[in-house]
């Protein structure tokens, strides 16, 4: 198959979605980013890649017959978890070597090497032993991406330990800290067909009584997804840091230009988009084409944006997936002042010891952002019928809450919100539309080296 | 003592507060209703000539921006943010509705950014009444005299047009009358703040002032001679308090509760630039004028006796004279400079202010703050750096 | 069509260039030595500026503003404002001001590196901004020398009354006039001034011819990056002079001559890519990233026809000239008239107007943080005029002279993401 | 005179000092005991009970021996305190208990910065603060810190190890860490980015005593004095500057992150000899009531 990649290279995280000649998505895939932006979006890539091999299994499973056929397609999410398991053990193990290669190399390490090694060895082990139940269909993680999953069993760990009269916390977490970079800044390879059969393994080997016609229609599953070529031609990339991916300049679209498209191709009948990431909040206004018209950002200040809410979460031990949740809880919304990202948890800490409850405050914060963000919407030109929120912040249910009181108190109830489950790839998407008119407007663009070396 | 019930001032206060808080205006809103046909006039702080409009049978309304409760939607949209505050939330209130039982709005000359205001207001809202009012910088009775005795003139013409009534000697002298009383009620009060201000705090007394924006000369006078009346009656002891003079303030107003933070770190607000546009003019208005003409009263007493703000060119180099002459008269123990952030020309001004402080003598301490900001840390840590400095090591 | 080469063509200009930058050379050269010759200074401001009374009392004009641009252009001004912000000033007001007090605290060195002298007079004229009343307090503060204000209404309601103009000119005579004549030591002569008036009048007229050539295509000038250029001398010192009279001459020919051979624009780098974007311009330049800011435009073939920057000085486009015949009259209104002396719907209708006759794609405003009298009200400008004209509008912030409020990352996203903008919706526009 | 023993609490955003010391109505101060007690999450005044009793112990006085408890700094503890100094008068103080020739105290916590300046009692003159941004306090070198993977105790030495220092340009704390994150990935070292944020970290500080016109001897007060690589970055600005400031030179005491404290005992000494003087010593446990 032949397909074309948008690339979303935002402040916090890489997007990236792939489109088959058709225009249909195939893959969607998310990393991240980190110090290395093009390990980002080789990853991002290495995301999509997997899901639309997931794709292949998927229609392999329903295309099957014959015994175990049923079983295995029932099986088909403990099957991708399991692979998501062996993806994870695959960078545990590169965090394992890194941190003790570490242990030898910093200095500010090395006089207590003695003590810190075995630590870091019993705490990976654990989180070894631990890891398989948080794959299993229905569990739930904090997050996706291996330096969350990681750092916070990591950080676990460590807090165990110290309180058992180990090293001290910080060393530990320092160690952590700096191998996970260099972890990040590395590309793991990925064998998807060797990395399936493993992981089709461990689900036959959980459910012994299934015997053999289950592990036989796995293989033929797995085999004949291994088996399905799939070859990308034309790239597009965008995003906070566009510049700096390893495109050249004609494959590199405005952020406004693709979200705009994006929102507008998965909701066609928007007319002004709102996106908060990472570190910028833009307001954009399309026509009935998707085409922009007018946009606003706000990006000199990281003030009310996703970092702000990833602070916050940090500040709290809460994963950014419950910190939307716990808001909603509140009954009593706080007035929050300081939308600047460093002040907030000043903020956050002065009024929890003032007594106040966490969920109200957590509110007020939401509150503040999204006002922050109707500003911008209303310095855009206004919300029109429909309005579609992308971004990562998306994800929060606080916020979209929050913004569709916003909005229906200073538009009216009779605007349409929408938001997707596939909100943060609205960028990509767009990116990747405009791949597709290079292709078929014949432009013949280089492919970038790590998707020529993949595939 | 904030207890209504306890303190005898109590309910004259809380009045006093519930309408300067009350961002819908609803007793604008009743006034129109009882008065149909009359004008409600918005204006901008600083230098309004209030006598003439309540001349004209119009209920001139002061606009302080927002404060710290109303919520910022729209109004951030129309300014980039290294602009003050008071226009954000000036337009927040007129674009979401509560000024609609405003008839028309004065943009007095105070700056830049209230000139522009003025001018997107033509722009937002063309079926309302707007003027702009071109305060003069030439001091001369024969030529800014003149010229600003044709604005007032041009105002009132319009506004006749629009539904007032037409300009009276007699009526205008009624309203200076009404205006110089109010000014006679504001300096008894200050007094007492001045003399004994652990009876009434800066606080208190601000929004006693406030609320004058908010009504007619006369209204106002009879709430402010019950306040000072009552207080009186306050059962207080003095405090271990610095006295100070909060200056910089003249336009966009800090939220209450920065006045209450200064107090609370030990200092007693003594005399403040808050509320000029009450305040303007120095001393009274005459009543009668050579001239026969009282637009040129108004005039004068602009020319004049007009507080020095950093919104009036202060010509001969006499930056600051006039802010220690104040610090002298009620006997502070020092200065507060307190700027609204981005305000250009209270900003600018500070630094010939401070010089002259400094050669003075005299100690001050300066911050910035915005009508809606919310936390008060870094401006507590000033004011009770400053009070301690002064009580632990006597004044300067 | 004329059959100039480009290379004759690139003489030509420079031709212009080297003698705006004799003059300007010359001219520090005097006010260098003007205290050993006995010369007085007069420092005054660019708007409403009043040099021809200055120059025919024969006293020599200095404008601070000029000299803070000059410090920004040669990436001095983040060392004068910090030295300002040291002595108190706040990092909030505007950077002009604390770009000269720095430079007159680090010893009042003029941009071509002469000394400047100190001023015998401060000719307040008070349009259109509210800080050069603060500004020339300030000035006044350290020099201790004698100010006169002449206080120029505003066009609240977008006309010049009579009122207006009587009490400026009542304030030119009753005291501007008599202050100048004060210092200089002689009474004005008013067949010198009127003749000041007349060559005043003869430059105003080239320099209208210029910014007209840019409704050709393509334009054969840039009214913004290339416009400030143009607009130097008569922003300055040199209205009313000999000099500026020819410099303006030059200018239009070279001009001309572009048009004929269907050139466009020198830009930084070399003559202009070929014209894609026709564009109008709102809001003053940042000095300090002046090239960085060019180059965004002119690397994609984005010209700017017209702008509102290069009328602060004075509105020649819309009729006015100074005017030998009504010699005070005129110097009023010239007051009077200045951009941003105009009430805000007057600005709207004049970028509308600019949007239209010069047939722009788009128009830009640049917001900087420095100026209240510029950018309050300019985002609903920006809205104004989409709806009012139909094009496109973009936005960007800096700063004049505070090199800190330049986000080059920043500020090149906005204008290519408005540039892609344009380019999207004039193909769906063709389609 | 007798000796007067008190006490201070300095209630930090991210840590509790207390200092027990003994003076002469709060000169001639010595310092008997010093603790800290970073926060992490826990009740402030679980904290500060806990750290004043580990400095009591230390220095083996009693509560009831103490003349005169005062606090400082953002926090609250009702219940241990007779009365308050704002942070601004405890560190100008403190700084000249630890160094009695400077004439500038600089105090760098977890969220602002201050330049004081002060006389030789240690009576503030005059003060700075950083404003509303939070780039260039101890909390943005954490975050940088944390990033990095380098112990906060750590970084001051590593940074000094720098070949070429990287350039910081971002005001905003968030966008700087961005800029650092571009850093990595160019691959420069972890000690030339972080002699890089500490030069821009400097660069805000030398401007803060600029503004307050320090001269001679400063002293460097709170927790980020402690962190070698900002005295040093800072000296060395201050010392490449020409004419007024040439003479300015910077003193990181030991105890400068109890400063504060410090500071705080001895204006309770002072306060307490001051009020038992006018014969007020009743009013003492009413103080800033009001
Ligand atoms: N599951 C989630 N729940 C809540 N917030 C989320 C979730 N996922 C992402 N976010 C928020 O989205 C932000 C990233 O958004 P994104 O659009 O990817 O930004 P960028 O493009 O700038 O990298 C994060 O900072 C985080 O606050
Ligand atoms: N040993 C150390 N080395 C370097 N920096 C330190 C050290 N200990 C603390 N810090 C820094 O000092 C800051 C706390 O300073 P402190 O003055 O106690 O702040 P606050 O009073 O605001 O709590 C922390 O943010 C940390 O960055
Ligand atoms: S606060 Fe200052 S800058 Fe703002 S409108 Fe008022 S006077 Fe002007
Ligand atoms: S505010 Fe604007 S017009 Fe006034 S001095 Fe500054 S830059 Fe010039
Ligand atoms: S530190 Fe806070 S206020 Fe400052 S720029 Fe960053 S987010 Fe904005």
């Amino acid at each position: 198959m032949r397909c074309v990649v948008g690339i979303d290279l935002g402040s916090t995280t890489t997007k990236a979605v792939m489109l088959d000649e058709e225009g249909v998505v195939v893959g969607r895939g998310i990393t991240n980013s980190r110090s290395n932006y093009e390990v980002a979006c080789a990853v991002a890539r290495d995301e999509a890649h997997t899901a639309a091999r997931f794709a292949f299994v998927e229609r392999a499973a329903q295309a099957l017959d014959g015994p175990g056929a049923e079983l295995a397609r029932q099986k088909l999410d403990e099957l991708h978890g399991a692979f998501r398991l062996e993806l994870f053990l695959a960078e545990l193990e590169a965090l394992r070597v890194t941190m003790h290669a570490s242990l030898s190399r910093s200095f500010v390490h090395r006089e207590r090497r003695a003590e810190l090694a075995p630590a870091i060895g019993a705490i990976v082990d654990g989180i070894r032993e631990r890891a398989p139940a948080d794959f299993l269909p229905g569990a739930a993680r904090k997050s996706d991406f291996f330096r969350d999953l990681a750092g916070a069993a990591f950080v676990a760990g460590a807090e165990a330990r110290a309180r058992e009269g180990g090293p001290p916390f910080e060393q530990l977490v320092g160690v952590f800290d700096r191998a996970i970079l260099d972890v990040e800044t590395r590309r793991l390879s990925r064998d998807i067909p060797d990395l399936l059969r493993r992981a089709s393994a461990r689900v036959w080997q959980r459910d012994e009584g299934a015997g053999l016609p289950l592990r036989r229609a796995l293989d033929r599953v797995v085999e004949s997804a291994s088996a399905e070529t799939l070859e990308e031609i034309v790239f597009v990339g965008t995003g906070y840091g566009r510049q700096t991916l390893p495109f050249p300049k004609e494959a590199v679209r405005s952020e406004i230009l693709c979200h705009g498209r994006g929102a507008h191709r998965v909701c066609p009948g928007t007319r002004t988009v709102l996106d908060i990431g990472g570190q910028d909040t833009k307001a954009i206004q399309v026509d009935a084409g998707g085409v922009v018209t007018s946009f606003q950002m706000n990006d000199r200040c990281a003030a009310g944006c996703g970092r702000y809410l990833g602070y916050i979460a940090d500040e709290l031990s809460l994963g950014l997936h419950e910190l939307g949740p716990l808001a909603l809880q509140s009954t009593r919304t706080v007035k929050v002042c300081s939308t600047c990202t460093v002040f907030a948890s000043a903020e956050l800490r002065e009024r929890l010891a003032l007594g106040q409850k966490r969920e109200d405050i957590l509110a007020g914060l939401h509150r503040a952002i999204m006002v922050r963000a109707m500003s911008l919407l209303a310095r855009s030109g206004g919300v029109f019928d429909e309005f579609t929120f992308t971004g990562g912040v998306c994800n929060n249910p606080m916020a979209v809450k929050v913004l569709r009181e916003l909005v229906a108190e200073n538009y009216g109830a009779g605007v349409t919100i929408n938001t997707d489950p596939n909100s943060i790839y609205m960028g990509a998407l767009g990116a990747a539309l405009f791949a597709l008119d290079d292709l078929r407007a014949g432009v013949n663009l280089v492919t970038p080296a790590f998707a020529r070396e993949a595939s | 003592m904030s207890h209504p019930h306890d303190d005898p001032a109590g309910a004259v206060l809380a009045r006093a507060r519930a309408l300067c808080e009350d961002m819908t205006f609803a007793e604008v809103r009743a006034w129109k209703g009882a008065n149909p046909g009359r004008l409600v006039i918005g204006h901008m702080p600083i230098y309004s000539p209030r006598p003439l409009l309540e001349a004209l049978g119009c209920l001139p309304i002061a606009i302080h921006g927002g404060g710290d409760q109303l919520e910022i939607i729209r109004g951030d949209s129309y300014f980039q943010s290294y602009i003050c505050h008071i226009p954000r939330s000036t337009i927040e209130l007129a674009v979401s509705g509560r000024l609609d039982a405003f008839d028309g709005m004065l943009f007095p000359s105070i700056c830049d950014v209230i000139r522009n205001l003025g001018g997107m207001w033509q722009m937002l809202f063309p079926e309302k009444y707007s003027a702009y009012l071109d305060l003069p910088q030439n001091f001369d009775m024969a030529v800014g005299g003149r010229f600003y005795a044709q604005e007032l003139r041009r105002i009132a013409g319009e506004l006749t047009a629009r539904g007032a009534s037409a300009l009276d000697q007699a009526r205008l002298r009624d309203a200076i009358r009404d205006e110089n009383a109010r000014r006679a009620a504001l300096r008894a009060l200050d007094e007492v703040r001045v003399e004994t201000p652990w009876l009434i705090r800066a606080s208190e007394a601000y929004v006693a002032a406030r609320a004058g924006g908010l009504m007619l000369a006369r209204e106002h006078t009879a709430l402010l001679q019950e306040l000072v009346a009552r207080v009186k009656e306050r059962d207080a002891q003095p405090y271990d308090n610095v006295r100070v003079v909060v200056t910089g303030s003249f336009c966009e107003q800090p939220p209450l509760d920065l006045i209450v933070a200064l107090e609370k770190a030990g200092c007693d607000i003594v005399d403040d630039d808050f509320m000029l546009g009450l305040r303007m003019i120095e001393g009274d208005i005459d009543e009668e004028r050579p001239s026969g003409d009282l637009l040129d009263a108004l005039a004068a007493a602009y020319l004049e006796r007009g507080a020095a703000t950093a919104s009036r060119y202060i010509g001969a180099g006499e930056n600051g004279a006039a802010l220690l002459q104040k610090v002298k008269d009620c006997r502070a123990d020092g200065v507060v400079f307190a700027a609204a952030s981005f305000c250009d020309p209270a900003l600018l001004d500070q630094p010939m202010l401070e010089a002259a402080l400094g050669a003075a003598g005299v100690p001050f301490t300066s911050f910035k703050f915005a009508e809606n900001t919310g936390q008060f840390q870094v401006i507590r840590e000033q004011a009770g750096a400053f009070s301690d400095s002064v009580k632990l090591w006597g004044a300067a | 069509m004329s059959q100039t080469k480009p290379s004759e063509n690139k003489a030509a200009k420079d031709a212009s260039q080297d003698r705006q930058k004799r003059m300007i050379a010359g001219h520090f050269d005097k006010l260098s030595r003007a205290k050993e010759e006995g010369k007085k200074v007069v420092y005054t401001f660019v708007p409403g500026n009043l040099v021809e009374l200055i120059t025919s009392l024969g006293m020599l004009p200095v404008l601070p503003e000029i000299n803070a641009l000059q410090s920004g252009m040669r990436k001095l001004s983040g060392g004068f404002i910090n030295e300002a912000e040291r002595g108190g000033h706040s990092e909030d007001v505007c950077a002009y001001v604390k770009c000269d007090i720095g430079m007159m605290k680090k010893g009042n060195i003029g941009p071509t590196g002469l000394p400047l002298p100190e001023p015998d007079l401060l000719l307040l004229s008070y349009t259109g901004c509210f800080t050069f009343m603060k500004w020339f307090e300030l000035l006044k503060q350290h020099y201790k020398c004698p100010v006169v204000m002449l206080h120029v209404p505003y066009q609240s309601n977008g006309e010049i009354t009579e009122e207006m103009r009587a009490y400026v000119v009542r304030q030119l005579v009753d005291t501007v006039i008599p202050a100048l004549e004060a210092v200089a030591g002689k009474k004005l002569d008013p067949t010198v001034l009127a003749d000041t008036l007349a060559r005043s009048r003869e430059a105003e007229h080239d320099l209208v011819k210029v910014w007209e050539s840019a409704k050709h295509r393509p334009s054969p000038i840039d009214g913004y990056f290339g416009g400030v250029y143009y607009v130097g001398p008569i922003f300055s010192a040199f209205r009313g002079g000999e000099d500026a009279v020819a410099y303006y001459r030059e200018l239009r020919s070279e001009v001309e001559a572009r048009m004929a051979s269907g050139e466009g624009p020198v830009t930084p780098d070399g003559p202009s890519a070929k014209e894609r974007y026709r564009l109008v311009v709102e809001g003053p330049p940042s000095w300090t990233h002046f090239f960085d800011f060019w180059r965004m435009f002119a690397r994609e073939g984005a010209t700017v026809v017209a702008s509102t920057y290069t009328r602060v000085g004075g509105l020649y486009d819309g009729g006015f000239r100074h005017d030998p015949e009504r010699p005070l009259e005129s110097l009023a209104d010239y007051c009077l008239g200045c951009y941003t002396n105009l009430s805000l719907p007057k600005r709207v209708e004049l970028l509308e107007r600019y949007v239209r006759e010069y047939d722009a794609d788009g128009f830009m405003i640049n917001s900087v943080k420095s100026c209240n009298s510029f950018s309050v009200g300019q985002l609903l400008m920006l809205r104004q005029l989409e709806e009012r004209t139909g094009v496109a509008g973009g936005f960007v912030e800096s700063d004049l002279v505070d090199p800190r409020y330049f986000g080059k990352a920043n500020i090149e996203n906005r204008v290519q993401s408005f540039l892609q903008m344009l380019d999207a919706r004039r193909q769906r526009s063709a389609s | 005179m007798t000796q007067l023993l008190s006490a201070g609490i300095d209630l930090g955003s991210s840590a509790v000092k207390v200092a027990v010391v003994r003076s002469r109505a709060g000169q001639e101060v010595e310092v008997l005991a010093t603790s800290v007690q970073r926060i992490r999450r826990r009740m402030m005044h679980e904290v500060a009970s806990a750290a004043f009793d580990e400095a009591c112990g230390a220095a083996g006085v009693t509560r009831r021996q103490l003349c005169y408890v005062a606090s400082t700094g953002e926090g609250e503890a009702p219940g241990l305190t007779t009365g308050h100094f704002y942070g601004i008068t405890s560190h100008g103080r403190g700084g000249a208990v630890l160094c009695p020739e400077a004439r500038a105290a600089l105090d760098i916590g977890a969220l602002h910065a201050r330049a004081i300046k002060i006389d030789e009692r240690g009576k503030v003159l005059g003060h700075r603060m950083t404003s509303q941004c939070a780039s260039g306090s101890g909390q943005f070198l954490e975050n940088i810190a944390r990033y990095l993977g380098v112990p906060i105790e750590d970084v001051g030495a590593l940074s000094l190890t720098a070949q070429a220092p990287e350039d910081v340009s971002s005001i905003c704390a968030v966008l700087a860490e961005t800029d650092v994150i571009n850093m990595v990935s160019r691959g420069i070292t972890t000690a030339d980015i972080l002699a890089g944020i500490h030069e821009s970290i400097a660069g805000r500080l030398a401007k803060l005593l600029r503004s307050v016109g320090a001269e001679g001897a400063v002293v460097l007060t709170g927790g980020l004095a402690q962190n070698a690589g900002i005295a040093r970055a800072l000296e060395s600005l201050v010392s490449e500057e020409k004419g007024k400031f040439k003479s300015l030179r910077v003193v990181a005491p030991p105890d400068a992150q109890c400063a504060g404290a410090i500071g705080a005992a001895a204006l309770a000494a002072q306060r307490y000899t001051q009020l038992s003087r006018a014969g007020r010593l009743g009013a003492l446990s009413q103080e800033r009531a009001g």
